[in-house]
C-alpha cells in the first residue's frame, strides 16, 4: 500500500535547508528554542499514575501501573529492588503513514529498553524489593524526538504515581547543521540527514541517564553538542517543573488543612 | 505476515478466474424456487448425513454433511491444561479451532489459520460453551477441532452441528445437544440453510432487509446458546429469523439423535442388566 | 433511556481555600528541604551531599525532627493498626493473599483469622485443604494490619468480631492518601448506611446491620435481598465518594455525611456529571469550613 | 426383556420422585436428564428409589479427584517434594497424563518433620497415592500416601532388578542384595493390577 | 480482557439492584453513564476521535490512504479495521495480551459494516478496478471500564463524521497512463455521510433483566450479552451473542426490541453534538489536557 501524500511531502522536504542564512529552522525557530510543551498530570482514573505530554506536534501518553506484586513469572523478582517494566508503543495512526503494528517490532524493543535503562537511573527502585513498575507510553502522534517526549511524559507520570525519583529526568534530542547545535529536533530535521543526539539528564545533579548517538559526528563538535543537550534539557525541566507544581498546587488545595 | 516457507506457494499474485466468467446469469435469485429445488420462505434445510466415530485417534469425531457442505470434528481430552497462568480451579476449559481447508471454497485459501477462522473458532466455542458440564472437568482442557473439506454455506451452524455429535461421542458430560442452522434474509422472503451461492449472492438489489443469521440452539433445554447476524434486517425480520432457525434446528434434531444412538450401539452391547 | 453527550470541558477543581498563593511546603523531587543535619529522614526523602531531598510531589510533613513528604496519590503504605478493607486474590497453603493496593500483595494467616467454632481451635491440616470454605479468591474482608514483613508486604489479621468477611454492599476505591486516619474507620452513618473506611482508600458502602447476629465467626453471610430505599442511600453515597475524590476532598464521616446531605436535591445517577460534582463539592467544602469556624 | 433404552444427552429420563440421579445424568428444575450418549441404567437397591444412570461400555473419561486412589510413576523429586505422573485412577488407565505433587508433609503419617524424600521416592517408582486436593493455581494435584497401604510398590535397584520389600522403610535387591530406603506400601490385593 | 474480581455477595448485591431498577451508581437499566466525545484530536490523520464513557476512553484514527479495490468490487473501496488494546488500559494487554481481544473486537466490526449502507463505498472508489481509497479505522483503546463495543461504535461514528479525505484529479499522461494528483487546499475535500453508520448496543443480561452500558463489576454478574448494532432507522446490521452462557429465545426478542430502542435513541444526541462541534469551528481543542 503506497501513501501517495507521504511521498509529496518527503519530496517538497529535500529541497529545503535546515537552517536559513537569518538563522531559523523550517518550523520558524530559533537553533537553541524548544518547541512549545503542553501537559497535563492524572489523565487517568485507573492507573497509579499518567501523564499526557505534547511537544510541538509531538504527542504521547504515559502511564504507569504499580508498584506492586510481581505479574507472570516470578522468577524476574529481584530480592532488593523493584524492576521496572516499560513499554513503548506507537499508535498505528501516529505518523503520516500508516503503521502495520503499533508494537513489537525492532525499533520499539530498543526503545523500551531504552526507556527502562533511563528509569532504572531515576527511580529509586531499592525502596520496593521483589516489586515490579510497569511504565507504558504511547505516542499518539509523531513529529520528532519520540524518545525524549516519551521520557519526560514518562517523569510525569512516575511522579503522579507518587514514586521516589531521585529528580526529575528530562530528555532531548539535538542534532548538529552547518556548524550550529539544533535543540529539540522534529521529524523533518529527524529525517534530514542531520547527526542527532538524544540525552536524557537528572538536571539538578547534571547526572546523564542516558545518552545515545548513531550518527557521524567530528570529536571536536561534540562537546558543543552536549552542551546544547544539557541545556535544552535543563529548558525542558523547567516546563516540567511548573507543571508539577502547578498541579500540586490545585490537587492540594482541597485536601490542605 | 507469516508465511509458510515450507510449501511451494504459487505466484505472488494470482486471481481466481471465476471473476473472468461471464457472470452466470443470476445465479441467486430472488423468487421463484431455489436453485436446489428447495421452498422458499419454509423451513427447508438440506438432508443431513451424520456419522460419529471416524477417526480412531480421538476422544471422539463426527463427520458431517449437508447438501455439499462437509465437515469433520475431533474432540481430544480432557487432559492437563497446558497454560497453567489462568487456569479456573473449579472449571474445566473448552478450546475450539476451526479450520478450512484451503481447497473448501471456490476460491483458494490459505492453510495458515486467518482472522475469519478464528472469528468462527470463537463463535463455536460460545455456542458450545454453556452446553458443557464443565465443572466435571476441574483443571483440564478439552479440545474442539473442526475441518472444513467442502464449504457449500452455512458451515458455522454445521460445524456446531457437528461439534456437539463429536463431543457426544467423546463421551463429554453435556446438558443438552447443540443444534446449529441458519437463514439468509432477502427482503422479504427468505431461504433457510442457504447454500454458498445463496449466502453470497447479492439477492435483489432493491431491497435493504439483506440480512444472514446463524443460530446455535439447545433443543431440550430451550435455549439459544449462539447467535450471530450480518447484512441489514428489520428488527422484525431478525426476529422471525430466529424462530425460524429454531424450527430449523428441531428438524435436524431426529437424525442426529439417531446417528449419536447408532454410534452407542455400534460401540457395545447394552450391559447386563444387573 | 438517557444518554447524556457533552463535548469536553478543562475542568477545574473546586477550591474555597483561602490560601490560594505559593505553598512553600509543596515539593517535587529534587528539591531540597533542609541542609540542616539535625533533621531525620523519612518516606519520600533522601539525603545527597548531606542536604534532604524530596524524592516525591507533595507536601512536607514535620513531626518532632522527622520529615517526610506526602504525595498526593500512591500505593497504601501500611502500618501496624491500620484498617484495611481487601479481596482475597490467591488461596495458598496456610495462608490467603490479599490485594489491598498496596505494593505487594498482603497477606493474611490462617492462624489469624478465627475459624468457626471458637477461639482456642487447634489449625488443623483439614483446615488447611478447606480454606476455600472460609475465603474464597475474590471474596472482600476487613481486616487490621498486624505486622509488616521485612520487604515491606503486610499482614493482617480479622481476630475481633468488627472484621471479617464482607457481605453485600459496594466498594469504592480512593486514593489511600484521601482517608482520615480517625479513631475508628467503622461508622453508622445517620443517613441510613454503614461505612468502613479503610486506610488503603477501599471504602466499603453496606446497609447497617439490624441486630447484632455475628455468628459462625463472620463467614456467613447474609444474601437476602436489600432494601430500595437502603439500596438509594448507599448508591447516592458511593458516587458521594466518587465526586468527594474527583476533586481530592479528605473522605471522613462528617465529609461524606455533608456531602450526602448537599446531593440531596439531585438524582442520583446525576451526581456523577461533571457540573452537580463541582456544586455538590462546593456545597461540602462550605459547610465544613463553617464548622470548623 | 425389552432392549435397553438408549439415550442422548439432555433426554428426560424421570422426576426425582421415581428415582435418584446416578452417573452421567443432571438434575434440572425437579426432573432427571441425560448427560451422555448411552445406556439407560436402573438399579434397584432395597426399598429406596432406584439409582438411575447413564452408561456407556467406553469408560467416560475419569479424573482424578479427591480421595481417590491413584498410580503413578515418579518422575522426579527434590528435598521438599516429589513430583509424579499419574497413570492409573482405581483401576482405569487415564488416557492423558496428569501431574501430580507429594509434598514432604504428606509422605507419612508420623514423624513428618523427619522425612527425608530420598530415601522415600526415587525417580521411576511405581507408588500408591490418594488424591488430597486439586492443588491450586501454581501446583499439581496434590497426593498423599500417609497410609500403610500407599507407597512404593513397584521399584528398582541401581541394578536395575526389582527390589523386594523387607520393612516398611526398605527394599533390597534380589541381585547385589544391596538394600535401599523406600516409603514401602503393604498392598492390598486388590490393588494388584500393575 | 480486563476483567474484575467480584464476590457472590457483592454479585448478589448487583443482582438485587438491577431486579428493582437501580443499579449500583443509581442508573436504571436503560440508561449511559455520562459521555464525552470530540473530534479531530490527532493531526497525522484524515478524521479522529475520542470518546470516554465512564472511565472507558477510547481514541479512534482514521486514516485515508490509496489502494487497489478488491476483485470482487472493483468500483467499490474499503474500509480496514483495526483494534489497539494497549497496555495503557490495562497491564494485561502487555506484549500479545490484548491481541485477542483486539481481533475479536476488529472482527465484529468488520460485520457491522459488512452492508451496503452503512458507508457509501463507491465514493471510495477513484478510478474502477485500478485506485481506490481505503479507509484504516484504528481504534486505540486507552482504559477500559466496561461497555467497549458501544464506545468504540460512537467513536468511529464520530471519527468517520470528521474524516475529510482529499479529492483527486485524474489525468491520462502521454503514454495512456494516469496519474493521481492530490489536492493541495486542505478545504478541498469529500466528506462521508455518517447517517447510516450503526452504533452498538451490548445489552448485558444479568438475573431475569438485561442492562445497558454495563460497568466491569455488572459484567462479572452476567452469564451471556447480546450485541447489537442498530442505525438510526432502526436496521440492525449485527447481531452477536458473547459470553460463556445461553439465552432464551423470549429474552432474545426483548433484548433486540429493547436494542433498536435504545440504538435508535443513541443516534440522535450523537449527530446534534457532532453537528455543534462543527458549528464551533475552530474552538481550542481539549484532547487530553482537560
Amino acid at each position: 500500500m503506497s501513501s501517495f501524500r507521504c511521498f509529496v511531502l518527503c519530496g517538497n522536504m529535500a529541497g529545503l535547508e535546515l537552517l536559513s542564512d537569518q538563522g531559523y529552522r523550517l518550523d520558524g525557530r530559533k537553533a537553541s528554542e524548544l518547541r512549545k510543551v503542553q501537559a497535563r498530570m492524572g489523565v487517568f482514573a485507573q492507573a497509579d499514575g499518567s501523564a499526557y505530554l505534547e511537544q510541538g506536534n509531538t504527542k504521547a501518553l504515559a502511564v504507569v501501573y504499580g508498584p506492586h506484586e510481581m505479574r507472570g513469572s516470578r522468577s524476574r523478582t529481584l530480592h532488593d529492588r523493584a524492576v521496572i517494566n516499560c513499554q513503548y508503543s506507537m499508535a498505528t495512526f501516529s505518523m503520516s503513514e500508516r503503521k502495520r503494528r503499533p508494537h513489537g517490532d525492532r525499533k520499539s524493543t530498543e526503545m523500551s529498553l531504552h526507556l527502562k535503562q533511563t528509569f532504572e537511573a531515576a527511580v529509586m527502585t531499592q525502596l520496593y524489593p521483589r516489586s515490579q513498575i510497569d511504565i507504558y507510553v504511547k505516542i499518539l502522534q509523531s513529529d520528532g524526538g519520540n524518545y525524549s517526549v516519551c521520557v519526560n511524559a514518562a517523569t510525569l507520570a512516575v511522579i503522579d504515581a507518587g514514586i521516589p525519583m531521585l529528580d526529575y529526568v528530562c530528555a532531548s534530542t539535538v542534532g548538529f547543521v552547518d556548524e550550529t547545535p539544533l535543540a529539540d529536533l522534529c521529524y523533518a530535521e529527524e529525517s534530514g540527514g542531520v547527526s542527532s543526539l538524544a540525552l536524557a539528564l537528572l538536571p539538578r545533579g547534571g547526572q546523564i541517564a542516558l545518552l545515545q548517538m548513531d550518527a557521524r559526528l567530528h570529536q571536536d563538535n561534540l562537546e558543543a553538542l552536549m552542551d546544547a543537550a544539557m541545556t535544552a534539557c535543563k529548558g525542558v525541566s523547567k516546563v516540567l517543573d511548573q507543571v508539577v507544581r502547578q498541579h500540586l498546587q490545585e490537587a492540594s488545595l482541597a485536601t490542605g488543612d | 505476515m507469516p508465511v509458510d516457507t515450507r510449501r511451494v506457494r504459487g505466484p505472488e499474485v494470482s486471481q481466481s478466474p471465476l471473476l473472468f466468467a461471464c457472470k452466470p446469469a443470476a445465479v441467486f435469485s430472488s423468487h421463484g424456487p431455489r436453485a436446489d429445488g428447495r421452498q422458499r420462505d419454509q423451513v427447508d434445510v438440506r438432508p443431513v448425513f451424520v456419522r460419529c466415530g471416524l477417526v480412531s485417534q480421538a476422544k471422539g469425531s463426527a463427520y458431517m454433511e449437508a447438501g455439499d457442505t462437509k465437515l469433520m470434528c475431533c474432540v481430544y481430552g480432557p487432559r492437563e491444561t497446558e497454560r497453567k497462568d489462568d487456569t479456573d480451579m473449579k472449571c474445566g476449559r473448552l478450546t475450539t479451532d476451526m479450520r478450512f481447508a484451503p481447497f473448501s471454497c471456490p476460491e483458494r485459501g490459505s492453510w495458515i489459520q486467518g482472522s475469519q477462522d478464528k472469528d468462527f473458532s470463537l463463535m463455536l466455542h460460545e455456542s458450545l460453551q454453556p452446553a458443557l458440564c464443565l465443572h466435571k472437568y476441574p483443571r483440564s482442557q478439552i479440545e474442539v477441532n473442526v475441518m472444513v473439506l467442502e464449504n457449500s454455506g452455512s458451515v458455522l451452524a454445521h460445524a456446531v452441528t457437528c461439534a456437539s455429535l463429536a463431543l457426544a461421542d467423546a463421551g463429554i458430560e453435556m446438558y443438552d445437544l447443540v443444534l446449529g442452522c441458519a437463514i439468509r434474509q432477502d427482503g422479504a422472503s427468505y431461504v433457510v440453510d442457504p447454500t454458498y451461492a445463496e449466502e453470497n449472492g447479492n439477492g435483489s438489489d432493491s431491497s435493504d432487509n439483506q440480512g444472514r443469521l446463524t443460530l446455535a440452539f439447545l433443543p431440550s433445554l430451550n435455549q439459544v446458546s449462539g447467535l450471530q447476524s450480518d447484512g441489514e434486517m428489520t428488527e422484525e425480520s431478525l426476529s422471525a429469523g430466529v424462530r425460524t432457525c429454531i424450527e430449523g434446528c428441531y428438524k435436524i434434531y431426529p437424525v442426529i439423535q439417531q446417528a449419536l444412538a447408532k454410534a452407542v450401539r455400534r460401540a457395545a452391547p447394552p450391559p447386563s442388566e444387573s | 433511556m438517557a444518554a447524556d453527550m457533552r463535548l469536553p470541558n478543562i475542568r477545574k477543581l473546586v477550591s474555597l481555600s483561602l490560601s490560594a498563593g505559593d505553598r512553600r511546603d509543596l515539593v517535587v523531587p529534587g528539591d531540597v528541604i533542609t541542609s540542616d543535619s539535625g533533621f531525620m529522614r523519612g518516606h519520600g526523602t533522601y539525603v545527597d551531599e548531606e542536604k534532604l531531598t524530596a524524592s516525591v510531589a507533595g507536601e512536607v510533613q514535620r513531626v518532632d525532627k522527622l520529615i517526610c513528604v506526602r504525595p498526593l496519590k500512591t500505593r497504601f503504605n501500611g502500618e501496624v493498626g491500620d484498617v484495611v478493607v481487601g479481596r482475597i486474590t490467591e488461596v495458598q497453603q496456610k495462608r490467603w493473599k490479599v490485594e489491598t493496593n498496596s505494593r505487594l500483595d498482603s497477606i493474611l494467616l490462617l492462624s489469624s483469622v478465627n475459624l468457626p467454632g471458637g477461639e482456642l481451635r487447634r489449625r488443623s491440616a483439614e483446615d488447611e485443604l478447606t480454606m476455600r470454605e472460609y475465603l474464597l479468591e475474590g471474596d472482600l474482608i476487613s481486616a487490621e494490619v498486624q505486622s509488616v514483613f521485612s520487604d515491606g508486604a503486610l499482614s493482617l489479621h480479622t481476630r475481633s468480631l468488627k472484621y471479617g468477611k464482607l457481605g453485600q454492599g459496594v466498594l469504592v476505591q480512593i486514593s489511600p492518601s484521601l482517608i482520615k486516619r480517625q479513631k475508628t474507620h467503622f461508622h453508622n452513618l445517620p443517613c441510613g448506611a454503614s461505612i468502613i473506611l479503610g486506610n488503603n482508600g477501599f471504602v466499603w458502602l453496606y446497609p447497617t446491620p439490624g441486630q447484632q447476629d455475628e455468628e459462625a465467626g463472620g463467614f456467613y453471610t447474609s444474601l437476602e435481598p436489600i432494601s430500595l430505599s437502603d439500596r438509594e442511600v448507599i448508591s447516592r453515597l458511593r458516587n458521594c465518594l466518587l465526586a468527594l475524590s474527583a476533586h481530592k476532598v479528605l473522605v471522613f464521616d462528617t465529609s461524606v455525611l455533608y456531602c450526602y446531605e448537599s446531593s440531596l436535591q439531585h438524582q442520583v445517577k446525576d451526581i456523577l456529571k461533571p457540573e452537580v460534582m463541582e456544586e455538590i463539592v462546593m456545597l461540602t467544602q462550605q459547610k465544613l469550613i463553617e464548622q470548623e469556624g | 426383556m425389552s432392549p435397553m433404552k438408549l439415550c442422548v444427552p439432555g433426554d428426560k429420563l424421570c422426576s426425582v420422585e421415581d428415582c435418584t440421579p446416578g452417573t452421567g445424568v443432571y438434575l434440572r428444575h425437579g426432573y432427571i436428564y441425560s448427560s451422555l450418549a448411552g445406556y439407560v441404567l436402573k438399579k434397584n437397591e432395597g426399598e429406596e428409589l432406584p439409582v438411575i444412570s447413564v452408561v456407556r461400555e467406553t469408560e467416560t473419561q475419569l479424573l482424578p479427584d479427591v480421595g481417590a486412589i491413584v498410580t503413578c510413576k515418579v518422575t522426579s523429586i527434590n528435598p521438599r517434594f516429589a513430583k509424579v505422573h499419574i497413570l492409573y485412577v482405581g483401576s482405569t488407565p487415564l488416557k492423558d497424563r496428569f501431574r501430580g505433587t507429594i509434598r514432604k508433609e504428606d509422605v507419612r503419617a508420623t514423624e513428618k518433620d523427619k522425612v527425608e524424600m530420598y530415601k522415600c521416592f526415587r525417580p521411576g517408582d511405581i507408588v500408591l497415592a490418594k488424591v488430597i486436593s486439586l492443588g491450586d493455581v501454581q501446583s499439581n494435584y496434590l497426593l498423599t500416601t500417609a497410609e500403610n497401604e500407599l507407597g512404593v510398590v513397584v521399584a528398582h535397584s541401581e541394578a536395575g532388578a526389582q527390589m523386594v520389600p523387607n520393612s516398611w522403610c526398605e527394599m533390597q535387591c534380589p541381585l547385589t542384595h544391596g538394600k535401599e530406603f523406600r516409603k514401602v506400601a503393604r498392598v492390598q490385593p486388590e490393588y494388584l493390577h500393575a | 480482557m480486563a476483567t474484575v474480581q467480584v464476590s457472590e455477595a457483592e454479585k448478589v448485591y448487583i443482582l438485587h439492584g438491577i431486579r428493582d431498577d437501580l443499579r449500583v451508581d443509581g442508573r436504571g437499566c436503560e440508561d449511559y453513564r455520562h459521555m464525552e466525545i470530540e473530534t479531530d484530536v490527532v493531526s497525522n490523520t484524515d478524521g479522529s476521535a475520542k470518546v470516554s464513557l465512564g472511565h472507558t476512553a477510547v481514541l479512534v484514527g482514521i486514516k485515508a490512504e490509496i489502494g487497489k479495490p478488491r476483485p470482487m468490487a472493483p468500483n467499490e473501496g474499503y474500509l480496514e479495521f483495526f483494534v489497539d488494546c494497549s497496555a495503557n488500559a490495562t497491564p494485561e494487554f502487555e506484549g500479545r495480551g490484548g491481541e485477542e481481544l483486539g481481533k475479536e473486537l476488529s472482527n465484529t466490526l468488520y460485520k457491522v459494516f459488512n452492508n451496503k449502507h452503512s458507508v457509501d463505498l463507491k465514493k471510495l472508489c477513484i478510478s474502477k478496478g485500478e485506485h481506490c481509497w481505503v479507509l484504516y479505522v484504528d481504534v486505540l483503546l486507552l482504559q477500559c471500564d466496561g461497555n467497549l463495543y458501544d464506545a468504540m461504535s460512537v467513536a468511529i461514528k464520530a471519527a468517520l463524521f470528521s474524516t475529510k479525505i482529499p479529492k483527486v484529479h485524474i489525468s491520462n499522461d502521454e503514454e495512456g497512463g494516469k496519474e493521481i494528483e492530490l489536492s493541495d487546499d486542505p478545504f478541498d475535500c469529500m466528506r462521508l455521510d455518517v447517517e447510516n453508520v450503526p452504533c452498538i448496543v451490548t445489552l448485558c443480561k444479568v438475573g431475569h433483566r438485561h442492562v445497558v452500558d454495563a460497568t466491569l463489576q455488572e459484567k462479572a454478574c452476567s452469564v451471556a450479552s447480546l450485541i447489537i448494532s442498530v442505525t438510526h432507522k432502526g436496521t440492525v446490521t449485527c447481531v452477536r451473542k458473547m459470553g460463556g452462557g445461553s439465552l432464551d429465545p423470549e429474552s432474545i426478542f426483548e433484548m433486540t426490541e429493547t436494542g433498536k430502542r435504545v440504538g435508535k435513541a443513541l443516534h440522535v444526541p450523537l449527530m446534534k453534538l457532532l453537528q455543534q462541534e462543527e458549528s464551533l469551528g475552530t474552538r481550542q481543542k481539549v484532547g487530553f489536557l482537560g
